[in-house]
């Protein structure tokens, strides 16, 4: 069904967009693969959902919207993920 | 299936590119929850963090992907219930869920939810307690800890202060509604909170309620790598505990290994860092006669 | 249009008979209403109760000021309220009492017939309870001719139950009715 | 086959809101609205309606509750009075910015201070701006009729806007009259089932309702709003036309004359005490004053024209209002009139007047009293300051 929403009630394509929180990144989590023990520790709590599970459950850290929090690299218990400054503001 | 393949598998409800804080494990509560909720889902967000970030948003491109709404802030639990008598009326499941902040739960919204729990509107209500106003610049709430610092409960120069009054304790509130289901949830215990969703998902007699523990990093000055950390210590040292209450029934969902001081908790936050020794103990001693009382109730059975 | 006045007792059924007189005349194909004086309404304070009973539609809905007719349930009443107020030349007093009651009192000289019954009594004999509203409505069915003796009946049956069928009967028949030519009792 | 009944006004509410076959109800008892709630958990009880009820805890609730059932497409019905109506004002304002079709009886009650539980609308003008239609009525069968009237406005494509039907607490409320009651297939025949096609939430087509909107949007929802009361102002008036033809019975419309074609002066009313203002103008007639009546029925969308048209060309009118504009000083209908009037260039004298204020009667007298302040105008050519009708009675 159409719905007849323009103007008529405050709904639709008027709300916020996506936010390229990828931006606001200082510091980006970089996975030492040799140490991953797959664990999934980093996918659990990414608050963006940032890590990806693969069907080989393997993991790796997508940066299109992380936000470099260091949560990732904070819970490891293997000690596989390392905070890394950015190098100036190349994708800004 | 365990529960990194379960999360894997389901649908990510929430658009990528909302501005939730760096590191916020509200953001990661409500990926969380929504993924377990699914697709058949109207969600409540009222005014507050989540609403601020975006999530109310459209059509796939920002927001949640569910039917997504802001309520008011003081009547959250009141219009889901009308939601959900239309769409019993016409006899469909939904799963009509709120994700509400401490003050639009406990505070400004309590006198809705807590006649919708009376009623039984067969509600899925969760609240993320980040102990204040933290969307509008951190001004305290009912459910703010004694002694924490909030905008509106300043610390002087010569560092005192901070709130006067201790905090309202939410889930046992709702617990005592006798509502089917109540629990506490944690964002360091995700696979605790999942199971949680889905219990409180299938409860067909009533309101469901879940209690989440956020520790806000802005609003409480915590560094954002240490956002579930704080939060795991606040579960460690048995201050914000985690159980359910099933028709009635207490039970503990766990117990630390080693149980950790007050302390070690409020030493991540900034909102602590005036309080003296004497005022710490105090912290200390009311968290330890609160999960004695726990611990009590869980006993009975 | 017949303007009527109701006093009572709250526990008495003042605002229901008033009631039951729409009721009756709307079931005849007129008009009427009826309208309760709105206070804090308890078990034992004082009642009253406003009816319009016409032909035509009805168009005030407000109060009765100038009543053709005055019903009072209570012979405490005749004292303790003024239930002569502002009536009409030529207007009908129906009252719940004996006759002593109404010799002991100054009735007014615009009152042109008294019908009278000892409806208390004859409610505490029939229902065992000092609810006179039914017995009364038989007081006015046959001092007034405004209602219909058989579709009042039907009414009240329908409403209270067919105890109160005899009740409205003794009311219309046990009335006494004095016309006051000279406003003597 | 239409029934004849005898009805109070709470009961003729229930009535017409049951004929319509509401999805959802939630409300929550005040006096003089409570035996409303009462009727209708009744018919639900035994079966007459099948309506979802709602027990809430509060008018906050009742109001949220139909909002939320409104949202997901239900047909809502809820009622409330004064104190209740203030403790729903955000969802309230919200209800109409949503373009929710509700409709809401408001059994009028005086607002506090001090304690009152009596009839008077200032409650609901309080609100006339929060973007609800407002429609006033006089008797029992207006209440009924005006109901099943107001779900066909509310729900019209072109309005989707929610309706208060508001009638006087005590003097209709828990008055007893005659009341035809329309058989369920008329009524089911003059109001389709309603369908929403402007908002929904259903997961079968996601949307947002209310994401974070700038100024610019929000001024063209505040435009279209105004639009949906415009076609309500022509619709009002072509409803009550087909409910005529349905039902046979006519109210006006936005507004009702009496005796007006050939007046030199008016006199406007709305609500109950219109009746006893028939009554007046007869009698004032009869003495040989040519004096009219308005009756106004819509307060939102404001019938101006219609208004004008039955004011214009007259030596003076008057309005007795049963509610205070403050800071004006007049009664809060009297302000709009006499805007309406100014707008077409009008500048007759008017003579403000309250009366009835707190429940208070407004009796025959007091309604001759106010057609001798119009003539008063009408003979100075001046407009008068506020007469306070029971003020001035008790005086005499």
């Amino acid at each position: 069904m159409k719905y007849i929403s323009d103007y008529i009630v405050p709904i639709g394509p008027e709300g916020l967009y996506i936010i390229d929180t990828g931006k606001w990144r200082t510091r980006r989590p970089e996975m030492d693969i040799m140490k991953c023990k797959k664990c999934g520790t980093c996918f659990l709590y990414c608050p963006v959902h940032a890590v990806k599970r693969h069907e080989d459950k393997s993991y790796t850290i997508d940066y299109t919207y992380c936000k470099g929090c260091g949560i990732c690299a904070n819970e490891c218990r293997f000690d596989s993920i390392e905070m890394i400054p950015e190098e100036g503001d190349s994708d800004a | 299936m365990n529960i990194y393949e379960k999360l894997a598998m389901q649908e990510e409800m929430i658009s990528p590119g909302i501005s939730a804080c760096v590191g916020c494990n509200v953001e990661l509560t409500i990926r969380t929850v929504m993924r377990v909720l699914g697709p058949n889902t109207i969600l409540a967000i009222p005014p507050g963090c989540m609403g601020g970030v975006g999530v109310v948003g459209w059509d796939k491109k920002s927001g949640s992907k569910t039917p997504v709404f802001f309520p008011l802030l003081d009547n959250v639990a009141s219009m889901l219930a009308g939601i959900k008598l239309h769409y019993e009326h016409i006899g469909q499941k939904v799963n009509v869920v709120a994700f509400a902040g401490d003050g639009a739960s406990a505070d400004a919204g309590l006198q809705c939810l807590s006649g919708a729990a009376e009623r039984g509107d067969k509600i899925l209500y969760i609240c993320y307690d980040n102990e204040g106003y933290m969307n509008t610049g951190y001004q305290r709430s009912g459910t703010t800890t004694k002694g924490a610092w909030t905008s509106t409960t300043p610390v002087s120069r010569q560092g005192c202060g901070g709130k006067k009054q201790d905090k309202k304790d939410f889930p046992m509130i709702m617990a005592m509604h006798d509502i089917p289901y109540m629990a506490t949830c944690n964002p360091a215990f995700i696979k605790d909170m999942v199971d949680k969703v889905e219990k409180a998902m299938a409860v067909e007699d009533g309101l469901a309620f879940l209690y989440v523990y956020n520790p806000c990093l802005t609003g409480w000055g915590i560094q954002s790598d240490k956002s579930i950390e704080s939060a795991r210590a606040a579960v460690d040292s048995n201050f914000a505990p985690l159980y359910e209450v099933i028709n009635g029934t207490f039970k503990l969902n766990y117990q630390p290994k080693e149980t950790i001081p007050v302390k070690n908790f409020v030493s991540y936050c900034k909102k602590f860092s005036h309080l003296n020794d004497l005022e710490i103990e105090n912290l200390q001693q009311q968290t330890d006669s609160k999960w004695h009382r726990l611990q009590m109730l869980c006993e009975m059975g | 249009m017949k303007e009527i006045r109701l006093h009572g007792i709250g526990g008495m059924g003042t605002v229901k008979a008033g009631e039951i007189l729409v009721h009756e005349t709307v079931k005849e194909g007129k008009y009427g209403n009826s309208m309760p004086f709105f206070g804090f309404e308890r078990q034992g304070a004082p009642v009253t109760s406003f009816v319009r009973l016409d032909d035509k539609p009805i168009r005030p809905k407000n109060k009765v000021y100038q009543p053709d007719c005055v019903i009072v349930l209570d012979p405490s009443l005749l004292v303790s309220a003024n239930v002569f107020e502002g009536l009409n030349d030529n207007s009908i007093f129906v009252v719940n009492s004996r006759i002593e009651n109404l010799e002991a009192i100054k009735i007014s000289d615009r009152v042109a017939r008294i019908a009278y019954v000892d409806a208390t009594d004859i409610a505490m004999e029939l229902l065992n309870r000092a609810i006179p509203n039914t017995i009364m409505l038989g007081a006015f069915a046959r001092a007034t001719g405004w209602a219909e003796r058989k579709s009042l009946e039907e009414v009240i049956v329908k409403f209270f139950g067919e105890k109160n069928r005899e009740a409205f009967r003794r009311g219309y028949d046990e009335v006494k009715v004095i016309e006051l030519g000279e406003g003597q009792l | 086959m239409p029934e004849i009944k005898v009805q109070n006004g709470n009961m003729a509410a229930a009535t017409g809101a049951a004929l319509c076959r509401p999805d959802v109800i939630a409300a929550y008892p005040i006096t003089p609205q409570t035996p409303v709630v009462e009727y209708l958990t009744q018919f639900k009880a035994d079966g007459e309606i099948e309506s979802t009820m709602s027990e809430v805890e509060s008018e906050l609730s009742a109001m949220s509750v139909v909002t939320g059932a409104s949202l997901a497409g239900s047909r809502t019905f809820t009622a409330t009075a004064s104190q209740g109506l203030a403790l729903m004002y955000e969802p309230y304002f919200r209800a109409s910015t949503l373009r929710l079709p509700i409709v809401m009886a408001v059994v009028n009650r005086e607002m506090i201070s001090p304690q009152t539980l009596w009839g008077g609308p200032q409650d609901a003008l309080c609100v006339r701006d929060a973007g609800w239609i407002q429609i006033y009525v006089e008797d029992n069968q207006e209440i009924l009729d005006t109901i099943i009237l107001a779900f066909r406005l509310a729900e019209d494509k072109g309005v989707l806007l929610p309706v208060n039907v508001c009638y006087d607490g005590f003097y209709l409320s828990h008055m007893s009259e005659r009341v035809e009651v329309p058989d369920q297939a008329s009524v089911d025949a003059f109001l389709p089932h309603y369908v929403p096609e402007h908002i929904k939430l259903d997961p079968v087509r996601p949307m947002s309702v209310d994401p974070l909107t700038n100024g610019y949007l929000l001024t063209e929802y505040r435009l279209r709003h105004t639009q949906g009361h415009q076609r309500a102002l022509k619709l009002i008036d072509e409803l009550d036309a087909e409910f005529a033809n349905q039902f046979g019975r006519s109210y006006g419309g936005l507004v009702e004359e009496y005796c007006n074609t050939d007046s030199d002066a008016v006199l406007v009313t709305m609500g109950s005490m219109t009746g006893v203002a028939r009554e007046a103008v007869d009698l004032a007639r009869a003495r040989g004053r040519k004096i009219g009546l308005l009756k106004l029925r819509a307060v939102r969308p404001f019938p101006g024209a219609r208004v004008v048209k039955a004011i214009a060309g007259r030596k003076a009118f008057g309005v007795v209002d049963r509610s205070v504009s403050f800071g004006w000083g007049t009664g809060i209908t009297f302000r709009e009139i006499r805007s309406a009037m100014y707008g077409e260039g009008s500048n007759i004298p008017a003579v403000p007047m309250i009366g009835g204020l707190g429940g208070e009667d407004v009796t025959i007298e007091h309604m001759m009293l106010a057609i001798d302040c119009i003539y008063q105008a009408v003979e100075s050519g001046l407009s008068n300051e506020t007469v306070w009708l029971n003020k001035e009675i008790d005086i005499m």
